[in-house]
């Protein structure tokens, strides 16, 4: 049985059908990437299951206890770094589970900075930090590694792999990045229309970068995308 | 009414709830409080009170029992808007030196040369009355003047930098004035004027003068009292008020050499006839809303 | 642990005809509900006598009065008085507030300069300065204006400065970048940012331009709702009283409908006024 | 087109020991100057006789005066009953205030039930309700602090209600998706973005208490600074009316000060108030 | 003789050098990209260079005509859509200039919405149609591309190189995608410890992927940035 279902999901904004009939199942422990075209409704569709906005048809079922990472920070300036990661945590641990979420993502020294002195990359790393700090059922992340350099991305794939391996929350990934898709989620998914358009499960071959699966993938679903590449240095 | 609990205490002692201005020789005194603690009355002070109208509505809504001997004015036009007052006391004085006063290099020597100028009153008070009936005395066409209505405490900085030219005011104002600005008097009430318009009076509730009669009129006495030891001490009793307005010296002299007397009584006949000739003045002149029956609204005691 | 729970707000089953996404509460009804009943509920304690009628008449009766007034021409030359002061007395306030909120909010300099005398002055109550406001302006219309003036002039200019503040400093870096200057600055990023705060402070001026006009209107005016109100509390017409008190509701009222008619207009785009989604 | 213009702000000539961060102005300095230098101008223009005593005495003899009235002890006695009255009715109209616009800011049902009464109630003038205060409560203690009250709790309500309406709705969103529930949601996200405007209705609510005092303090109260000031007034001591509009001056300056130690407490973060780069 | 010129500019936030002694230079029409961790002062040299912030030591010169594309979109809220584009344009072009930016950045239907409508992925293009319709001589450019999905960003890449090859402005890209950097720029820099550590032409057969000259150039980039990666496939 699925954490996550999501049937005929339908969503306009005035004139405009931005989700249209969508469905949508996640398993307890599955990782699912999306990908999609700017305002395709990637957002739209997260935002609709983390049962922040309403949907004009169809049903949902999420369960109870979900987070969001958002394609912003949504940092409170008031409250300096590690306060941003432990709010809502229990208080006698949260200082320690923040100041160790923060290690985790290399900014242990900025625990007490306020919010506004981070840079781009910083402030995301410090939202993802809020968000695995917390055990969610549903992990709900939008383009979390967006503002992230090349390594620093690394390692947070990585530690992201740790907690769901760990925890085995339902994860959506929106990302725009083809590579990153193919190699932290189980499954990847395309939007299109207000709908999934295509889904490809992703075979433990295929996330070796070097390999054929991989290219052949990653050209399939570029394709899907609508960019078309050359394939031949495969 | 509920006032049974606030007229009368346990072991048969009275307490009257009595309203006051700023100056009080009374209650400064102590002699009067003394008096009517010795005839079983203890006095609760309610106060201070700038003027007559919230004294009277204090009374009316009987968080006090007296209003504080001002001006019947108000206390007319009270009645006519339907509160159950009735007059217990009035008084009348002498001299009335409430004056139209005006600065020396105003030009303004008399009456008649107020046309066209602006003059200060408080409005639907004795100064404006007093410009009225000037007016009418020599002559003047009423809408020649320009009324500029002001409170005393604004008046006096008007009057004193020129903003109006002459001020129709009443003791107190009216010798400070002369003091600091060299204002001289071109029209004085007791001089010009046969018939006094606003007296002093006390008011109660009339359940309260049906109930507490004897009481009214202890308290009625106390203040008589009062009022004569002021007649016969007025250094004293200026001394007391200067506490607390502060006056400068020879504004406190001149006070005291006018001597006014004040005569306090219980209302009576010449007190209904008297303030019904003021009532009927102020409403022939439009300044109470209706003719009204001053024995209708006073209880003698 | 439980894998399917359905979450509260995200439930939507079969939505048909009528999205859910509609307003639960119907505003209107509600927020006009609960003054009417009040006014109904101070007529009946007043007619059956609950509330006496030298404490507190009866709103048929303040009607009767207001009726009264009016054919006598007496309540609408009272009104406009007032009106006209308030007006004239507001447009000087606000606008002074305005330019010194801006100046303040804007340039370090002049809040150096400005803020903490006006924080001082503001302190002094009206009242107080009566008789110094009667020696600078005499006892015309213009002592009044200036009464208004200053009443209104702190709420706008306070709240003009906190809406400058809020301004996110990221849209006036913007602004910098592509190149605008100062007056296409304020134009375009921080009057508008200001706005929310800038029109409450207006909501709050008007309050104050009321309240300067009933101490304005005691000293020399010969006529408005002040005036009015003075007389009335003068001779105890406890009728004249509350229609006066009335006046002023309505006042307030009206002055309400227009602030949230020009939030609706100005705010549009203010998700939190009115629609938007994120 | 010239390729390599010196851009003015960026323009750094070998920045050597001192960094050209450090603020150009000296803040302080300024800000204190000009209250100073009016008070000297105003002793000036006193002792030259360009003003005459009896309009407005000295600065000097003000002080005088203020030091007499101290002696006696008259002065400290009547501040202390006003700071006094000012204190509870504050407290009491801030907290009605601040819950009511809390409620109002957060739910749209409260909103609908409390937001129009209050507009209504709010553009009555105390002044004008004085008499139905009196009938209400007497003339004792409670009378005054209700006005107090009432005129310090509505800048409260309503700076509170436009602060919660500004709060950035994605902070919301976030405090709703890790789970908070409504009491820590305004602890952590509603009440610290409302803040600098909660702030603001303070300084607001201030004045209006002292205004509220003068005007509740003319009426059956034996002490205080308004009943000062109406003596004053009354017998027309003009040097008592001058130090009761500084003694307001002060408490206005206090306040500022006061109100600025909050903002630099709790404002610490806010790149407009104090600091922080972007 | 370069547009920018910026020698021994050091900027600190309080312990901390973010700058340290940084030399840099770009002539006119040349296009250079900027790579380094997150948090290593991209933006903040990128601040500086736009007269934003001021430093601590150094001398910096720029160009007047600047424009920034931050690395927030910066769309004022209050003003639609194309408003915001044609902010600060002279009046009579602005709605039609504002028109054909928004119709490049394909967003033209979206010329009469508030910019709160707008998906992540619009409002940086609309950002970023803001700075290419005004002709600066300097484009300073923070990740203007990293919501975008991958035939999008190709689209924005087409159209930045037009712009830089019709107007010739000096081009200052701050990026996290390697690719991108080596696609798009004449000369590609990484950052490390507050000054520049390293600079590579790129030469023009390194703009094809499937080039041999573009995986090395990809590969000693990744390098810099502490990234290993196998070059095999190549
Ligand atoms: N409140 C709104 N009103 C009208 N249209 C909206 C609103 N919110 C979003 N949209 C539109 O809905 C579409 C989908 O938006 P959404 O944010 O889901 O896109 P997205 O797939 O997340 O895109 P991106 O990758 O750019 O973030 C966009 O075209 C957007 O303009
Ligand atoms: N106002 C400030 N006060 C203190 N430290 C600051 C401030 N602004 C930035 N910093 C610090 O300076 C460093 C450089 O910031 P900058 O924004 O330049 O990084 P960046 O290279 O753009 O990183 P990213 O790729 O994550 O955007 C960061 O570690 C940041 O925390
Ligand atoms: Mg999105
Ligand atoms: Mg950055």
């Amino acid at each position: 049985m699925s954490t996550v279902v999501a049937s005929r999901v339908t969503r306009r904004y005035g004139e405009r059908t931005v989700l249209d009939g969508l469905d949508l199942e996640i398993e307890r422990g599955e990782f699912v990437a999306l990908l999609g075209k700017s305002g395709c409704g990637k957002t739209t569709l997260l935002r609709a299951l983390a049962g922040l906005d309403p949907v004009d048809g169809g049903t949902l079922e999420v369960p109870e206890r979900r987070t969001v990472v958002f394609q912003e920070h949504r940092l409170l300036p008031w409250w300096k770094v590690w306060r941003n990661v432990a709010i809502g945590l229990p208080r006698a641990t949260a200082r320690a589970r923040a100041q160790s979420a923060l290690e985790e993502v290399g900014l242990d020294k900025h625990a007490d900075a306020w919010p506004v002195t981070l840079s781009g990359g910083e402030a995301q790393r410090v939202a993802l930090a809020r968000a695995l700090v917390r055990e969610p059922e549903l992990l709900l992340l939008d383009e979390p590694f967006a503002a992230l350099d090349a390594l620093t991305r690394l390692r947070m794939h990585g530690l992201v792999r740790d907690l769901t391996t760990r925890h085995r929350p339902a994860v959506l990934l929106v990302t725009h990045d083809v590579d990153e898709a193919i190699l932290l989620a189980d499954r990847v998914l395309t939007m299109r229309d207000g709908r999934i358009a295509a889904a490809h499960e992703v075979a433990s071959e295929a996330r070796d970068r070097g390999s054929a699966p991989f290219a052949a993938l990653r050209h399939a679903l570029l394709g899907e995308l609508g960019v078309v590449e050359p394939l031949e240095h495969a | 009414g509920d006032n049974e609990a606030a007229a009368s205490d346990s072991g048969g002692r009275k307490k009257v709830r009595l309203t006051y201005g700023a100056i009080s020789v009374p209650k400064t005194r102590g002699v009067f409080e003394k008096t009517l603690n010795d005839q079983g009355i203890d006095v609760e002070w309610v106060g201070p009170f700038p003027n007559h109208a919230p004294t009277l509505q204090a009374v009316a809504t009987n968080t006090a029992d007296f209003s504080f001997g001002g001006s019947s004015t108000p206390a007319d036009q009270a009645l006519l808007s339907g509160n159950k007052l009735v007059y217990v006391a009035w008084s009348k004085s002498t001299p009335r030196t409430s004056s139209i006063i005006a600065l020396p290099n105003s030009g303004i020597t008399g009456v008649k040369d107020l046309a066209g100028k602006k003059v200060a009153v408080n409005k639907a008070g004795l100064g404006e009355f007093l410009l009225v009936a000037a007016l009418e005395k020599y002559n003047v066409p009423r809408d020649s003047v320009t009324f500029t209505y002001l409170n005393p405490p604004d008046a006096a900085p008007a009057f004193g930098s020129g903003k109006v030219d002459a001020w129709s005011i009443w003791s107190g104002p009216l010798e400070l004035a002369e003091v600091q600005y060299g204002a001289k008097r071109i029209f004085v009430d007791g001089d010009e004027l046969d018939k006094q318009i606003d007296f002093g009076s006390y008011l109660v509730r009339d359940d309260y003068a049906k109930k507490e009669a004897d009481t009214i009129r202890k308290v009625i006495a106390a203040y008589k009292a009062e009022q004569d030891w002021a007649n016969a001490n007025p250094a004293e009793a200026q001394k007391i008020g200067n506490a607390v307005s502060k006056y400068p010296q020879a504004v406190v002299d001149k006070l005291v050499g006018e001597n006014v007397q004040v005569t306090w009584s219980l209302i009576n006949d010449e007190g209904i006839a008297q303030l019904q000739a003021g009532a009927d003045w102020l409403s022939d002149h439009k300044v109470l809303s209706d003719k009204i029956n001053i024995a209708d609204h006073a209880v003698k005691l | 642990m439980s894998t399917t729970a359905i979450a509260g707000p995200a439930r939507t089953a079969e939505a048909g005809a009528t999205p859910p996404k509609k307003r639960a509460v119907p505003y209107r009804t509600i927020s006009w509900t609960v003054p009417v009943l009040l006014l109904l509920a101070w007529e009946l304690a007043s007619r059956s006598g609950l509330i006496a009628a030298n404490v507190l008449p009866a709103p048929s009766s303040v009607g009767t009065t207001a009726w009264h007034l009016t054919e006598t021409g007496e309540l609408p030359h009272h009104l406009w008085e007032s009106v006209k002061r308030a007006a004239v007395g507001l447009a000087i306030g606000a606008t002074v507030g305005l330019v010194l909120g801006v100046l303040t909010g804007f340039s370090k300099l002049a809040e150096a300069i400005i803020d903490r005398n006006i924080q001082i002055i503001r302190a002094i109550p009206f009242l107080a300065i009566l008789p110094l406001v009667m020696v600078w302006f005499g006892v015309g219309e213009s002592g009044r204006y200036f009464l208004v003036a200053l009443g209104t002039m702190f709420p706008i200019y306070l709240n003009t400065v906190l809406g400058i503040r809020q301004v996110d400093p990221k849209l006036l870096e913007m602004g910098r970048v592509v190149g605008l200057n100062r007056l296409e600055l304020i134009r375009a990023a921080i009057l508008p940012g200001a706005l929310p705060s800038i029109l409450l402070g207006l909501r709050l001026a008007l309050t104050n331009a009321w309240l300067a006009l009933v101490i304005a209107e005691t000293v020399g005016a010969p006529a408005g709702i002040g005036f009015m109100a003075t007389n009335a509390r003068e001779f105890l017409q406890t009728d004249v009283i509350v229609l006066v008190i009335v006046l002023y509701a309505l006042i307030g009222l009206t002055t309400d409908l227009i602030a949230r008619a020009l939030e609706r207009r100005f705010l549009a785009w203010h998700p939190n006024y009115h629609g938007g989604k994120k």
